[in-house]
């Protein structure tokens, strides 16, 4: 049975690896990434069944978990390491064309860096081991926004840096300070020790901790640095960015608020969070003409949505709020990828630039189109089974808070739907100036058909996903089978 | 493989192959379609007096999604089908001239096979995704010409959009309520429901099928969608897509709540039945008069799609097995001929070059006379003359709202008048009066749109005349919804109070005419003249300024155009320009200077810990 | 019997309207002091148009004609004269108000063929007082229907032999002054003769009418003289047993329309319609609340 | 109404409906409008022979040309005369019709309107009395019964003739002849 | 008064005061605008008519304006209304002359009436069409010289009668 730690292992040996490849042959760098993904992918994939019966807990250096460092793969960490491992696998093959000029070295080898330590703060049992593994995954996003070099690049990536550090500062503090109270860093066994300590005290920590986590993952009063991030990023890297990176941060602030402190009470909070998230996001992106930061807006609004529908706790509603997830790293992703080569085929970023791209482009607007349509929750595409479990779950509880929430979540569905309708209008049936057709390279036509692909099969047939969410949401959320497995 | 998904696999898988060899050949695509539309009409024949239901899908979270068909939904398959196929017939030649026909022609197949997996649908999430199915693809066909269609497209989407998530919101509640979602057991969970949940679900789903049957309140998106559409898709679109609403209102009212309970639903004065008749009968009234303001064909017809709607609405909701039978052939007779009517305007405006303006069209009765015997027929059908499918169906309506609610028929009474005045605009506007100078040289209708107009004229005659034909199936609808039969003769109607004979009446007309014309033929021969030939008070007619068509009915609308200003578009697009106003406001809260975000951080904090100190609210 | 009364009924319409029309114009002449012309000059009119060679403006310029009179005369099978009722069993009173539309209809689509805008001018003011008139018509015939319970002409004339006539009964008295309001408007006359003004827009649609087009109009123009009356007599006199009753019942009547004919100017088509949405319709709503609230 | 005017009646009523049921069109054209309305108000009431004044040439079969003719109301006569139904009289008062009257010098009237629209028959007079116009309309009537009043036969057979005339006088008619010129294309 | 003015401001003028209230001025030909102006300047500014006498045996066409104005208080200074004559002599051969639209607009019926029946051409005029006559003829009708009664013969009497009616 392969040991999980190479999924974390592999890509950074590789990342370390690429500068030599490189000087060894320039052609094979772009390929290095797609190699360490594809064995990602596969792993992952075999590691499902074993993982199904009950969570892997490997402990790293034999030391037993109080001290030592140990990795939890369970259900719930094997989805976000596929979904990592998926998503970058599709954005590196789109970036084999994508990314030419530049220190294209150095884009690899971020790029990896970036998915190892997504992968790693998705498996990890550990705060400090989580904390470290975070700050590998934002440093490299800080250089990757950049990555253009021009004016509005490199402003952006440095808000994103300030920003970043001010959020692992306090994340850094609330370790100290759980430290301080517990005297360990394991998850397990602090989830263990929560009872014995004063709820009151626990709260600094926590909500310093939160907040740390809340910048990477974009929570409201702490997202601000997204929209500059996303627009001037590469698209291919937003599409990282806005698919994986602000997905594990939400899945850090999760893992921590359900398994680590697991305060029920507090969950009402954050479901108000997730909507207040939800609301200004999509408001923010109907005011928007520009196509990058109206995708950037609209990924704030998503993850508010999951958000909510985490918060709510039950099994449905977490399901349906992984579900949203899956599909929000695949639409957006697609979203940005497509957006991305009209961009650099109309050549700037405005919306009314895009005008009659359906007709120069006639792939890459359907993948733009596929994309909206999903993201906005229309039948046949994954979005419509993801929000009818989310706002199924949450009439279920049957609290009238809820109910009213939920009646905002459809208005806010609403005006995502006007401004992707608004942008689809523009590009097929407002006529632009009529340059001939040309359409995009090969490789990253692949990546989008593959992206419409997985979202057509998701929208058809959400039953094959269903079960595996499910015990997914069930390891998220009782703690007690959590803290057995890694205590064993 | 039961009949009904056969049909839903041939009709979707239609689409593709259509889509497909559209790249390859037009000709071979146009046939394909054709054929295609012929077939789906014959299936539907064939499943005539069938009644089930079948299991066809379970891979959507293990909810079993049902097809169902009985005599409502067999008749609302039927007339779906019967006018796709005459609409994708007119199309063949209305299209040859515009470009990306084959995106065109799979959208339209695609809105045509939506709606019948709407009407054959036994659950209500199968309902709700063929329903979103047929929002999108009505949207991109809308706004497929372009310029002014894009902000009339905009406009439905949002509308139609609102009232599918107020749908979703209603299926949902069912859904967690009862944990079924078929039709057949929620109506019997239905009746043990609260009531104020009831009044939810009526409310909810009325709205979503208020806003596709653009009642009056949710009408707003109807005029500009049905005026930039092209033609042969806003002949569909008037025709039966507004009838989904029709169908889910059906639904709602007698199948989902029952028909015992919908009756008394609500409280004594504005019990849902009071409030639906009022908003059918302002429907009927108010859209009426705006008709008359119009000056465009398209945008005519569409107020008038309105307030047909209207009639509609009254027939259903009024509750009586007379009431419902009429309201379901007004429906039927409704799609007849204002599908003829749109396509006749759609004729006129392909060979004139794209005019719809009624003031600048004139004596096309010469050039063009096929579309106006099109047009006096479905005209005739419309306004309700004797001897047409609309007389027998406004008769229905009228002889069971009599004696119930005098007032609810003077309005509908009324609006009869208003009908004939603007219908009479369209058919005088277009084809009679002077030909202006410009319209010299148009050709008469080509052969593949005057095959729909004969076929829809012969319809409104034949149902007109002998109404039984589609009485016998709408019993069978009345008899199904829980109401008791009536007794339908081939020609008429012969229930209690005063009964309907088209037969006496169509040969007393015939016999009138016949005499007429013999009279009129023992006077002398008479000369042909043409239009110059003409009493100018001895001054010889001058050319092109003869044509009085303008502003017809001026001194009435001087009258009434102040009432007539339409407050729910205004305050539509009031609320639109309030979400724009405030969606900026609050994109400055991003101020793009690093300080205010690292200052939003630490306040988030410090307001978190200062709640927490006060109130520990955790 | 029966069919004979199919006959017969038609044609009496027929001659009773000439005669109206004649006696119309003697009447007006007597008033004004002049011998006027033979009663049965109507007749000779039509006798001489007939014989007349016109132009003709095309095939819905025939038709059209030929359908307003058809539509009238079908309606004269529909009312009962006396105890003559050929058709009043196979629909009533809604059929009759839905017959009224093919008339100004026909005779509309025919003139409008006749490409003169007098024609037009005169088509959009006909269908304007049409508008008019009807908005209290309706209310009236709603408010009877609604009394006596019932649609059908012969039992509201059959009712009234009991009840007096409806006029004078106590619910219907304000829909029959309502109905006299209206009555010079529904019957083309004077104050109200705004369709066919030869003066300002030179006999509106009839304008292009020649030989016997003409004479089909002044027959169209009789029978709904006929019809017109034959109607309020009905509805609102009680209609008589035997036809020679009903037909004195029908001088009255027409003398009342004459004497306003010969007395009123032509008034403004805007003034028309302001008079009859103002007056006459609050009566006659009134009328119809009055007969809700004590009839049900 | 006695013995022998019903035996006509039955004989020829067509014949008999012409005389007595004469619509007329009025072409009042300088001073010949003065007598008209005395002679169908109530004084002298026209309307007891079946004479009404009618609004268009469509409607009427009597055409009365009262006063003299200028050369540009010349063209509308001949209009107004061609668009009126088949079996059609023509009538005209005062003498300047018949040989240009008073204005028998003027350059610019017509001296003999016979000469450009067949005239059935002239009441002279320098404006008839109404009296006069009534001789006239009996004298229409006897030339009825005896079918001499053909003006409408006459406008048809020699139509080139007159369409000459009118021509020489007006140069170039902008509408289209009646009946087809032989001769002509 | 107004007639010491004129007599001050123009050389050439002969004034007279036959009526009560009418002057009468005559000048020649190339002065008329100016007076035109300065009357209209001084509140003259409603031209009843411009008409014209043909003196045959001397040749010569006369025009004659005349100007009056709309209000007694428009003019200052006079006490009641006075309507001025304005005369002007042209040759009768080939009658040149400028039209006055610029300072009244509504002399231009009239100038076309004149040119139609006079001959008299003018310069300047937007519209010299024919106003009331149907035909054209050589000479203007209205002039002495034209001989209506033979124009009437030769014009009318061509015309033939229709199949042979007694010429009467």
């Amino acid at each position: 049975m392969v040991n999980p730690v190479l999924l974390i292992a592999v890509p950074l040996g590789l990342a370390f690896m690429v500068p030599l490849i490189d000087s060894a042959s320039r052609k094979l760098t772009r390929f290095v990434p797609v190699a360490a993904l594809l064995f990602n992918l596969i792993l992952c994939i075999r590691l499902i069944p074993a993982v199904l019966e009950n969570p892997i807990v490997i402990n790293l250096g034999g030391f037993t978990p109080p001290f030592g460092i140990n990795l939890f793969v369970g259900p719930l960490g094997l989805l976000f390491a596929g979904l990592i491992s998926l998503a970058g696998l599709v954005v590196s093959i789109y970036s084999l064309s994508y990314i030419k000029n530049g220190p294209v070295v150095k884009y690899h080898m971020l790029y990896m860096l970036l998915l190892t330590g997504a992968t790693g703060v998705v498996l990890t049992g550990d705060l400090f081991n989580l904390f470290v593994f975070f700050e590998i995954l934002c440093i490299s996003s800080y250089a990757l926004v950049a990555y253009h070099g021009d004016r509005a690049g490199i402003e952006s990536s440095i808000k994103y840096l300030i920003q970043g550090t001010v959020g692992s500062g306090l994340l850094l503090i609330g370790i100290g300070f759980i430290y301080g109270i517990f005297g360990t860093l394991n998850m397990a066994d602090i989830a263990m020790k929560i009872a014995t300590v004063e709820q009151s005290t626990l709260f600094v920590p926590m909500i310093l901790m939160v907040a740390g986590l809340g910048v990477e993952s974009a929570i409201f009063p702490l997202n601000a640095w997204l929209p500059d991030a996303h627009s001037s990023a590469p698209s291919s890297i937003s599409a990282i960015l806005s698919g994986i990176a602000i997905e594990v941060g939400l899945y850090a602030v999760a893992r921590i608020v359900f398994t680590v402190f697991g305060i029920s009470d507090i969950y009402l909070f954050f479901a108000f969070l997730g909507i207040l998230t939800l609301l200004i996001g999509e408001m923010c992106a109907f005011a928007q003409s520009n196509i990058k930061r109206m995708l950037a807006y609209s990924s704030i609004g998503q993850i508010g949505l999951i958000l909510f529908a985490l918060a709510l706790a039950t099994n449905n509603t977490v399901t349906g709020g992984l579900f949203q997830l899956v599909n929000h790293t695949f639409s957006k992703g697609l979203l940005f990828l497509s957006a991305g080569y009209m961009i650099y085929r109309s050549g700037s970023m405005e919306i009314s630039s895009l005008n009659g791209m359906g007709k120069r482009m006639p792939l890459t607007s359907l993948a733009f189109t596929v994309g909206a349509f999903s993201l906005v929750g229309l039948p046949p595409f994954a979005g419509f089974p993801g929000k009818f479990l989310i706002v199924s779950g949450a009439l279920l509880k049957g609290e009238m808070v809820i109910n009213i929430l939920v009646g905002l979540v459809l208005l806010s569905t609403v005006i995502e739907g006007t401004y992707f309708f608004r942008v689809i209008q523009a590009l097929y049936f407002k006529d632009g100036n009529g340059e001939q057709r040309k359409q995009a390279p090969a490789t990253a036509v692949t990546a989008m058909i593959a992206l419409m692909i997985l979202i057509v099969a998701l929208g058809v047939y959400p039953k094959f996903l269903a079960d595996f969410l499910s015990s997914a949401s069930s390891d998220l959320l009782d703690k007690m089978s959590y803290v057995g497995s890694v205590l064993k | 493989m039961t009949g009904m998904e056969i049909l839903l696999l041939v009709a979707f898988g239609g689409v593709m192959l259509t889509y497909i060899l559209g790249r390859i050949s037009s000709s071979l695509r146009n046939t394909f379609a054709v054929v295609l539309s012929l077939v789906l009409v014959v299936i539907i024949a064939l499943m005539y007096d069938k009644t089930g239901e079948t299991i066809f899908y379970r891979g959507f979270f293990g909810i079993p999604m049902v097809l169902r068909i009985n005599s409502l939904s067999w008749i609302f398959a039927m007339t779906i089908s019967f006018i796709g196929c005459l609409s994708v017939i007119f199309s063949l030649d209305y299209m040859k001239v515009k470009e990306r026909t084959s995106f065109f022609y799979a959208m339209l197949l695609l809105v045509n096979s939506s709606m019948m997996g709407i009407v054959l649908a036994g659950d209500l999430l199968t309902l709700f995704i063929f329903w979103e199915i047929m929002s999108w693809s009505t949207f991109l066909l809308i706004s497929y010409n372009g310029g002014p269609a894009i902000a009339a497209g905009m406009k439905y989407i949002v509308m139609s959009f609102a009232g599918s998530m107020a749908m979703l919101a209603g299926i949902i509640s069912i859904f967690t309520a009862f944990g079924t979602l078929q039709i057949s057991e929620i109506a019997a969970g239905m009746s043990s429901a609260s009531s104020g949940f009831k009044i939810f679900i009526v409310i909810v789903f009325g709205i979503a099928f208020g806003v596709k049957n653009a009642i009056w309140p949710f009408h707003a998106w109807l005029p500009q969608a049905h005026a930039e559409a092209p033609s042969p898709f806003s002949a569909v679109l008037s025709g039966v897509l507004i009838k989904m609403g029709v169908f889910g209102f059906i639904l709602t009212m007698y199948v989902v709540v029952g028909l015992g309970t919908y009756m008394s639903l609500g409280g004594a004065i504005f019990s849902v039945r009071s409030i639906l008749l009022v908003m059918g009968a302002i429907t009927i009234l108010v859209p009426t008069f705006v008709a008359l303001l119009q000056d465009d064909a398209k945008k005519l017809l569409a107020w008038s799609t309105i307030a047909q709607a209207g009639y509609i609405m009254l027939g259903i909701a009024y509750g009586t097995s007379l009431s419902m039978a009429g309201g379901v052939l007004h429906f039927l007779s409704h799609v007849v001929f204002k599908s003829l009517l749109f396509m006749t305007v759609g004729a006129v405006e392909f060979r004139t070059g794209g005019i719809r303006d009624l003031n600048s069209l004139g004596g096309l009765i010469k050039k063009m006379p096929f579309a106006f015997t099109g047009t006096l027929i479905g005209v005739c059908g419309l306004i309700g003359v004797p001897l047409t499918n609309g007389f027998v169906s406004k008769w229905l309506i009228y002889k069971s709202l009599i004696f119930g609610s005098p007032l609810l028929t003077f309005v509908a009474l009324f609006g009869t008048w208003g009908t004939v005045l603007y219908s009479y605009k369209l058919i005088h506007n277009i084809f009679l009066g002077q030909l202006p100078e410009k319209l010299k040289d148009v050709e008469n209708t080509p052969l593949s749109m005057k095959l729909p107009m004969i076929i829809l004229s012969f319809t409104v005659l034949l149902f007109g005349i002998l109404p039984g034909l589609p009485l016998r199936v709408i019993n069978k609808i009345v008899v199904s919804l829980g109401f008791d039969s009536l007794n339908i003769s081939l020609w008429g109607i012969v229930s209690e109070s005063g009964m309907l004979n088209m037969i006496n009446l169509f040969a007393a007309i015939l016999a009138g005419l016949i005499a007429v014309w013999l009279f009129l033929r023992i006077g002398a021969r008479t000369i042909p003249v043409k239009q110059d030939d003409n009493y100018a008070a001895g001054a010889a007619v001058p050319r092109d300024r003869y044509n009085y068509t303008v502003k017809f009915y001026d001194p009435l609308l001087r009258m009434i155009s102040p009432y007539l200003r339409d407050i729910f578009d205004t305050f539509y697009m009031k609320i639109a320009d309030l979400t724009g106003y405030l969606s900026n406001g609050i994109r400055k809260i991003y101020t793009g200077y690093v300080g205010n975000y690292v200052m939003y951080i630490v306040l988030f904090i410090s307001l978190m810990i200062f709640v927490q100190m006060k109130w520990s609210p955790w | 019997m029966h069919i004979i009364e199919f006959i017969f009924s038609p044609l009496l319409a027929l001659l009773i309207g000439v005669f109206f029309l004649g006696l119309a114009r003697k009447v007006m002449a007597r008033i004004q002091w002049r011998y006027g012309p033979p009663v049965m000059q109507p007749l000779i009119d039509i006798i001489r148009l007939l014989s007349q060679k016109s132009a003709s403006h095309g095939v819905a310029f025939n038709i059209g004609l030929v359908m307003s009179l058809a539509g009238s005369l079908v309606i004269t099978l529909f009312l009962p004269f006396g105890k003559i009722a050929p058709m009043s069993n196979s629909g009533g009173m809604l059929v009759i108000l839905y017959l009224m539309l093919i008339g100004p209809l026909g005779m509309a689509i025919s003139s409008g063929e006749s490409a003169n805008p007098n024609a037009s001018i005169g088509i959009s003011r006909k269908l304007l007082l049409a508008m008019g008139y009807e908005l209290p018509f309706l209310l009236v015939v709603l408010a009877l229907m609604k009394a006596y319970n019932t649609t059908s002409i012969t039992e509201i004339v059959s009712l009234q032999r009991d009840t007096g006539w409806s006029m004078f009964t106590f619910p219907l008295v304000l829909s029959g002054i309502a109905y006299l309001l209206i009555l010079p408007a529904m019957l083309g006359v004077r104050p109200f003769e705004v369709v066919n003004a030869p003066q300002e827009i030179s006999s509106g649609p009839l304008v292009e009418y020649g030989g016997p087009y003409l004479a089909l109009a002044t027959l169209q123009h009789a029978l709904a003289l006929f019809i017109g009356i034959s109607l309020f007599v009905n509805l609102m006199w009680g209609g008589a047993a035997n036809p020679v009753i009903f037909f004195l019942k029908m001088l009255v009547v027409f003398f009342l329309g004459i004497f306003v004919n010969a007395v009123f100017p032509r008034l403004r088509i805007d003034q028309a319609i302001r008079y009859l949405w103002r007056w006459p319709s609050l009566i006659a709503f009134a009328g119809l609340i009055l007969v809700c609230v004590t009839g049900s | 109404m006695d013995r022998n005017q019903l035996k006509k009646w039955f004989q020829n009523p067509v014949k008999m409906a012409h005389k007595y049921s004469l619509h007329v069109v009025y072409f009042c054209t300088g001073c010949g409008i003065i007598e008209i309305p005395p002679s169908i108000t109530a004084r002298w009431d026209a309307e007891r022979f079946g004479i009404i004044p009618v609004a268009t040439p469509r409607q009427a079969s009597l055409f009365i040309i009262a006063g003299y003719v200028s050369l540009k109301t010349l063209r509308s006569i001949i209009r107004t005369y061609e668009q009126m139904p088949e079996p059609k009289f023509t009538v005209s008062l005062g003498s300047c019709p018949i040989n240009g009257g008073m204005y028998h010098d003027s350059y610019n009237t017509i001296k003999h309107l016979e000469k450009y629209i067949p005239v059935d028959g002239m009441i002279a007079g320098c404006m008839p009395r109404p009296e006069a116009i009534f001789v006239g309309v009996t004298h229409l009537w006897t030339l009825i019964d005896k079918d001499m009043a053909d003006g409408y036969k006459r406008y048809r057979s020699n139509y080139s003739a007159y369409r000459a005339n009118q021509e020489k006088i007006l140069g170039k008619l902008e509408w289209p002849p009646l009946f087809p010129i032989h001769g002509e294309e | 008064m107004l007639k010491q003015e004129l007599e001050t401001m123009f050389d050439n003028i002969t004034i007279r005061m036959d009526k009560k209230n009418q002057l009468e001025l005559s000048i020649t030909k190339d002065g008329i605008m100016s007076v035109l102006s300065f009357l209209k300047n001084k509140g003259y500014d409603h031209l009843h008519v411009i008409s014209c006498v043909d003196w045959i045996d001397d040749k010569q066409l006369e025009l004659v304006y005349i100007l009056s104005a709309y209000m007694k208080q428009d003019v200052p200074g006079e006490t009641e209304q006075l309507n001025i004559l304005l005369k002007t002599r042209i040759g009768r051969d080939d009658p040149k002359y400028i039209t006055s639209i610029a300072l009244f607009p509504a002399a231009e019926p009239y100038e076309r009436e004149i040119h139609e029946m006079f001959g008299v051409d003018f310069q300047g005029h937007p519209r010299l069409t024919p106003l009331l006559l149907e035909r054209d003829y050589d000479i203007p009708p209205f002039r002495k010289d034209f001989d209506t009664k033979q124009y009437v013969d030769n014009v009318f009497g061509s015309v033939p009668s229709v199949e042979g009616e007694d010429d009467s």
